[in-house]
């Protein structure tokens, strides 16, 4: 990770420069007087709780969203706003938070998108060949292990956020924007993330760099930008960032210290998992005890096929095969609905697709699941549920204009919170989480882990699909591991370390002390 | 009623005013009850296919089930001698089975609504032509069933009975839609079907529901229609139909990709094409030039409806910018 | 615009060149009209209810008469005897005798099939298998022309094997003469019995190179038909006469109107007898149909 | 060829050899040649109509236009003495304006494909109806335009000229689909506009293009047509043809939510329907039946389809997951 070259030079000139920059949306202002500008070859670390607008930000370099008001200077040319091709002829790519890509498509289709290889002269024939051959040590570099030619649709979603980085490299570029890249990237693919940074750098081409993980900005940013409701809050040089600076600028107070709880007494086991095979691995099966009042968390590489676990559990397919044992009782999903009955929920990892009906109102979503406990007569009650959404919004100060807004106007966490709040109105038994805070900023996810350890207090079985390390160790009572569809071991909390976990998730056995 | 309605409803009352000038007759008690007898004839299937279309499906066999239905009610009983109340049940039954079809082709089976539906339209259309051999299907002379004829045909204080009809079916239809438990499951699984799911709602149940009403609503109109023309062919009874009803909600603010749309919308997206038909007859209009006026002031009414909404959002940003960049107090508001 | 005159209307059962002699008609007796305002008018689609409502809207607009080509006379009693109940009825094309209508003008399918038939009979003397093409052959203006076409062939050894329909799609009239060709090599003989069938035929046959080896017997006067049976390569064609229809039928409506019945005849039927076109009289008969529409 | 196509092109063969044994006849080459110039014929529209599917799109006016086109241009050359390729220049031209302003509608004023060519649909077919007070527009006897007539329905060694119009057209547009930028770009518009805009592709130019392919095909389609049939009744000619060119394309595999297909499905699928028609006429099953056989293939061939898909993308998940615990041998080989 260390390269021998100079840190990029802080008295060279700002190739991009942004003045002033001001954008709202209904109900909320984005971006406000927000000025920043870029050098060659810098790391910047921009971070922000959820919502503070640091997205926004990125869109507007991206030529997405259009300020309301400010400049935009690129090269010493002077716009109100950017399309998409100005921006990219500035040389800006981007890593989009969500994801932009095409089902239909291979991968290095989608890396060249909008950019294609050409042959054939006028009949602009895409050169196939070529496109795969540029691609190849594209994914190498970042250790992906798929072929160009693969069919975007057979990638996880880890998958698919390793090709929106091959975009982004692939491109000549002088900026490279990558928002919340490692979100759900686990721990080692996160590492050769940092370095290919570290190799961009070297080459003068300079970054942003979006991430709820401060540890990761703490090892990889030459200088932290951090906003706050839509300002700048404070900028930090690279000796200046430290984890505690960081949180104190984005949410204006130091954070508590984490008391890491005593893991209480696991109680009886509540869900039996046995021999469960699921599409994704078929000829692995998974045996897996959720006991009461227990945090599980579940490890694993990329595809490790930790989510289509979660979806078996909850119902989603039906299970190869396999038996599940609820309090003794056998159990048999056939819908989401049977596993809502049983009181087993999900919050799945891809909110846009599954967690939320974006078009819906904040209300109406936290309401979804249990409509009929929220009507009279089959008939809904708009007081009903507007008082349970409310009752949620303060447990966990989810930020919006009116309860009544769109969710798809919300940031990413926000987002998330929403998603969470659905479930927690009801009375969980087994509740799933797929990588609960991905996206989420560090104050929220404080309050994330302080609601997963109180439901497990309450008696339920969390089971916490993650691939935050620290997140893992930190909040697990144990430690499942997946590696390619099985459970390759499970740490209890004498064993926890960080060299355990990637230990068993490569498909070797633990070392039994831990060593940290 | 929402903005939306409301400016389709200005839009009905204006082109009403202008064509009262051009031909007061227009304003007969007579014509207008022809009209609104069309208007409920329409109005039953166009309520079906809307609710089809909130959860962003299609309902294209609508014109042919109005054929076949049409042909076997007023053979069974005209021909067949089956009571009447046993004939309707019997098409009430058919259109139960045939919504359950559709439904489970398109929930189980994973096909595209558009194709379920089109095969339906050109099957039903075949088995109806093939039951009466292309003849068309029909009363004999003096052949009267009175308690239907006026629960379809008759008058009540000059109120056609479709109005009747359409009003009771409306009604009951606007608390399912718009209060419901099953109704805000129409507008989450039309918006976001995996997202339903992933909620637990049983969305293909919720799906195939919305075939199964279609279908029955459909059903209701085709006796309404059969009664109404007294004679069937099957070729062309109902063709196009499901356009008119597709029509009439997505002038009614509905939108194909699903998850919008109000009930009143679609029946005054019925009302606005039954003015239109009107206004062509009364007006002289070259008869050849129906659909154009159908089909322009669709185009027109969509886009001005469509203008108005992005202006709208225009100009609620614009407002909210304002209000935003005084001390944010919506956002302290709420997380306090 | 509402007329002071008052206003005769002559409804269609839809939209077809068919109609084009009867507007000339209606056309001529407007010249000679000129107190009322006359006018012809085709339902959007060819059906019951879009006819029927066309109805509902002329009488509201104040029609003082309508003659009407129901589009389905035989089970349209009820309606005919709403709008009868309004304005003064007149029927034809196909007559509705059950009802209140005032006087039948037209011709009668039946007839005109027979007719076809005795043109098939001359033509074949040593019988054949005929096929016929139609648009709707459940529709009743067909069936009555088959009937009587049947009708004319009894005795012979010609018979007709197949109808084959095209729901009114001229793209399937020509593939269904093309496909028959395939499917029955032992046809000797072909009827169209809509208008647009027979110059259908006639091109099929033309371009498969059985111009002249297939009998072809035809209804109506399509240019095309008129022209095969000049030509010789079309056996006859059996035309109604429209054009009369509402030419005598405006005037008598007219004169309806204005309080003089003695036009209509005691049994309510005024029939104009269809004709047998063959090459012998096809110049005069086009001369005359120019000479009506000119 | 993919895997689908295979399965379809297997359907055909089957339902060939079936039909061959019942008639023999069938495969007497003049009917192959007669049947393959329907497909010709509509083959031409078919593609164009898959171009706009592709998108995500619709094209519901195809019908109206060749009616349209069949109008004005018969009546144009019959009638009006304008030389056939200055009526035939006209005509493109007017099938590029027309989709401009289809493509305009839905991208820049934001309309639903579906809504805008429903209009069209009324519209054209209004006008065309108007343009020639519901006439028949129609050569005069023995009227002949020797170059014309040879281009559009002469034969070349038994080969009907639609057929080698369809081949010439659908080979460049293979070409342009499957292996220009643009056609990668149409299925990229169609999968995700969104991802596609954000790639700094101008989506609203791609769609444009599409619209007008499509038109400038229809209309291509409509002057084969017009001088097949060589006389248009304006209301009734090329009704249905949309639905016609819709079903081939979903039944050739293409996906109404747009960014799927091909286009040698969409051909396979017209052929399959062309073949359905020639069956019902040569083993005399009555023509009311038709529409039904039609139907049922149709859905039978798309629950094939579909339950093949899923099989397949089942099959390719496990492998992936296979190939992804092994020592990525893939990304060796193909980055050599
Ligand atoms: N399309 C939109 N419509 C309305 N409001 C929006 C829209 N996009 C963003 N916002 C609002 O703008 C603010 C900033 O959002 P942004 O996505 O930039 O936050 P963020 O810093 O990226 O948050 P996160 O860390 O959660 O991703 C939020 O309050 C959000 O609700
Ligand atoms: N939607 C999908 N379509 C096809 N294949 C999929 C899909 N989702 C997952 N897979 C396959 O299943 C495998 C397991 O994926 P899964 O998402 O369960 O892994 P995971 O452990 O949750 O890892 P991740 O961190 O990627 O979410 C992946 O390698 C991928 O090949
Ligand atoms: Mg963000
Ligand atoms: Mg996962």
């Amino acid at each position: 990770m260390q390269t021998a070259r100079q840190p990029a030079d802080p008295q060279a000139a700002p190739f991009l420069i942004l003045e002033d920059i001001r954008k709202s949306y209904p109900g909320v202002l984005a971006l406000d007087q927000f000025s920043m500008s870029v050098r060659p070859g810098e790391v910047i670390g921009i971070v922000g709780e959820n919502g503070a607008g640091k997205s926004t930000l990125m869109k507007v370099f991206g030529g997405i969203v259009a300020p309301d008001s400010g400049t935009i200077t690129i090269d010493g040319i002077a716009r109100p706003a950017l399309t998409v091709a100005e921006s990219m002829a500035g040389g800006i790519a981007f890593v989009h938070q969500e994801l932009n890509l095409f089902d239909n498509l291979d991968v290095a289709a989608n890396v060249f998108i909008g950019r294609e290889p050409r042959k054939g002269g006028w009949l602009n024939i895409v050169d196939t060949r070529k496109q795969r051959a540029m691609v190849a040590p594209l994914l190498k570099r970042i250790g992906a292990n798929f072929a160009p030619d693969t069919p975007m649709l057979s990638l996880s979603l880890a998958q698919r956020q390793m090709v929106e980085i091959a975009k982004a490299l692939s491109v000549k570029a002088r900026l490279v924007i990558l928002d919340e890249p490692t979100s759900s990237l686990p721990l080692a693919e996160t590492d050769k993330l940092l370095d290919i940074i570290a190799g961009l750098k070297a080459d003068g081409i300079a970054v942003i760099f979006i991430s709820h993980r401060l540890h990761e900005i703490e090892r990889a940013a030459d200088r932290v930008v951090a906003l706050r409701d839509g300002r700048l809050a404070g900028t930090l040089q690279k000796h200046e960032i430290t984890h505690d600076r960081m949180v104190k600028l984005m949410i204006g107070r130091a954070l508590k210290a984490q008391v890491a709880e005593a893991a209480p007494q696991p109680g009886p086991v509540m869900l039996k998992v046995r021999g469960v095979r699921t599409s994704a691995h078929p000829s692995k099966p998974v045996d897996l005890d959720l006991h009461r009042g227990e945090i599980l968390g579940l490890a694993g590489l990329v595809g490790a096929g930790r989510t289509e676990l979660a979806c078996a559990l909850f119902g989603v397919d039906p299970m190869l095969a396999g038996a599940l044992e609820m309090d003794g009782v056998p159990l048999k999903l056939r819908s989401t609905a049977q596993a809502v009955e049983r009181g087993i929920f999900l919050v799945p990892e891809d909110r846009k697709a599954t967690g939320l009906v974006l078009d819906m109102s904040i209300v109406e979503n936290i309401s979804l699941p249990d409509l009929p406990a929220h009507s009279r007569l089959m008939m809904v009650s708009g007081q009903m549920e507007g008082e349970a959404a409310r009752r949620q919004q303060g447990e966990l100060d989810i930020r919006a204009a009116r309860l009544t807004v769109a969710t798809k106007s919300l940031s990413g966490g926000n987002q998330q919170k929403v998603v969470l709040a659905k479930w927690l109105a009801m009375a969980p038994k087994v509740m799933i989480l797929d990588e609960p805070t991905r996206g989420i900023d560090v104050g929220a996810k404080a309050e994330i882990y302080r609601l997963m350890r109180r439901l497990a207090e309450a008696g339920v079985a969390v089971l916490m699909i993650s691939s935050d390390m620290e997140e893992v160790i930190g909040v697990s009572d144990r430690i499942a591991v997946m590696h390619e569809g099985a459970i390759s071991g499970i740490l209890t909390p004498g064993d926890f370390s960080e060299e355990n976990v990637l230990l068993l998730a490569v498909g070797k056995t633990a070392s039994k002390r831990a060593a940290s | 009623m929402n903005k939306k309605d409301l400016g389709l409803l200005l839009l009905i009352l204006a082109v009403g005013a202008v064509v009262a000038v051009l031909n007061p007759r227009f304003l007969l008690p007579i014509n207008i009850s022809n009209t609104s007898n069309l208007v409920g004839l329409f109005g039953l299937s166009a309520i079906g296919q809307a609710f089809v279309i909130i959860t962003g499906g299609i309902e294209l066999s609508v014109g042919s089930m109005i054929a076949l239905v049409g042909v076997l009610f007023v053979d069974f009983i005209a021909s067949e001698g089956v009571p009447w109340p046993v004939a309707l049940g019997l098409m009430l039954v058919l259109g139960v089975l045939v919504g359950l079809a559709h439904g489970f082709l398109i929930t189980k089976v994973k096909l595209q609504p558009f194709v379920v539906t089109l095969c339906g339209l050109l099957i039903y259309r075949g088995v109806a032509r093939f039951y009466t051999q292309d003849a068309t299907a029909g009363f004999g002379f003096g052949q009267d069933f009175p308690l239907l004829d006026g629960l379809t045909t008759g008058k009540v204080y000059g109120v056609p009975a479709s109005v009747i009809a359409l009003a009771i079916v409306a009604g009951a239809m606007w608390v399912v839609l718009h209060r419901s438990v099953f109704g805000r499951y129409l507008y989450a699984v039309g918006k976001n079907e995996e997202a339903a799911r992933y909620s637990g709602i049983r969305t293909d149940r919720i799906v195939i529901s919305a075939y199964v009403i279609c279908q029955v609503l459909t059903v209701l109109s085709a006796i309404y229609f059969a009664m109404y023309t007294r004679s069937i062919a099957p070729a062309s009874h109902g063709n196009f139909y499901e356009l008119y009803a597709i029509a009439a909600a997505v002038l009614g603010g509905f939108s194909l990709q699903g998850g919008e749309g109000s009930l009143i919308g679609v029946i005054l997206g019925v009302i606005l094409l039954q003015e239109l038909q009107n206004l062509v007859n009364l007006l002289g209009i070259p008869s050849s030039l129906n659909f154009a006026v159908m089909g322009g002031v669709i185009l027109i009414g969509v886009t001005m409806d469509q203008q108005w909404g992005a202006f709208m959002a225009r100009r609620l940003r614009t407002r909210a910018a304002r209000a935003g960049s005084t001390a944010r107090p919506d956002v302290a508001k709420n997380s306090g | 615009v509402a007329s002071a005159k008052p206003m005769l209307v002559f409804v269609t059962n839809g939209s077809s060149d068919f109609w084009k002699a009867a507007a000339a008609g209606v056309k001529k007796a407007q010249a000679e009209l000129p107190d009322f305002d006359l006018s012809l008018k085709y339902p959007e689609q060819a059906t019951a209810a879009a006819q029927q409502r066309l109805l509902d809207d002329l009488v509201t607009a104040g029609a003082k008469g309508i003659m009407i080509s129901a589009v389905d006379p035989k089970t349209s009693t009820d309606m005919l005897d709403k709008i009868a109940s309004q304005t003064a009825l007149f029927t034809t094309d196909s007559d509705a005798p059950q009802t209140k209508r005032i006087a039948y003008i037209g011709s009668s399918n039946v007839l005109a099939g027979q007719q076809a038939g005795e043109i098939a009979k001359k033509a074949m003397p040593n019988g054949g298998e005929c096929m016929g093409f139609v648009g709707l052959p459940g529709a009743d203006n067909s069936k009555e022309r088959v009937e009587g076409f049947k009708d004319g062939i009894k005795g012979t050894k010609i018979k007709l094997i197949d109808v084959r329909g095209d729901n009114m799609d001229q793209t399937a009239a020509k593939k269904n003469v093309a496909d028959a060709l395939v499917a029955n090599p032992n046809i000797t003989c072909m009827v169209g019995i809509y208008s647009y069938n027979t110059p259908q035929i006639y091109a099929a046959l033309k371009e498969a190179g059985e111009l002249g080896k297939i009998t072809i017997v035809g209804f109506d006067d399509d240019p095309v038909t008129l022209g095969g049976v000049k030509e010789g390569t079309i056996a006859g064609t059996v035309v109604q006469q429209p054009f009369q229809w509402a030419y005598e039928g405006m005037k008598l409506m007219a004169a309806y109107v204005n309080g003089d019945k003695s036009g209509v005849p005691a049994n309510h039927l005024i029939i104009v007898p269809t004709k047998i076109i063959t090459k012998d009289n096809v110049d005069a008969y086009a001369a005359d149909l120019k000479a009506m529409q000119g």
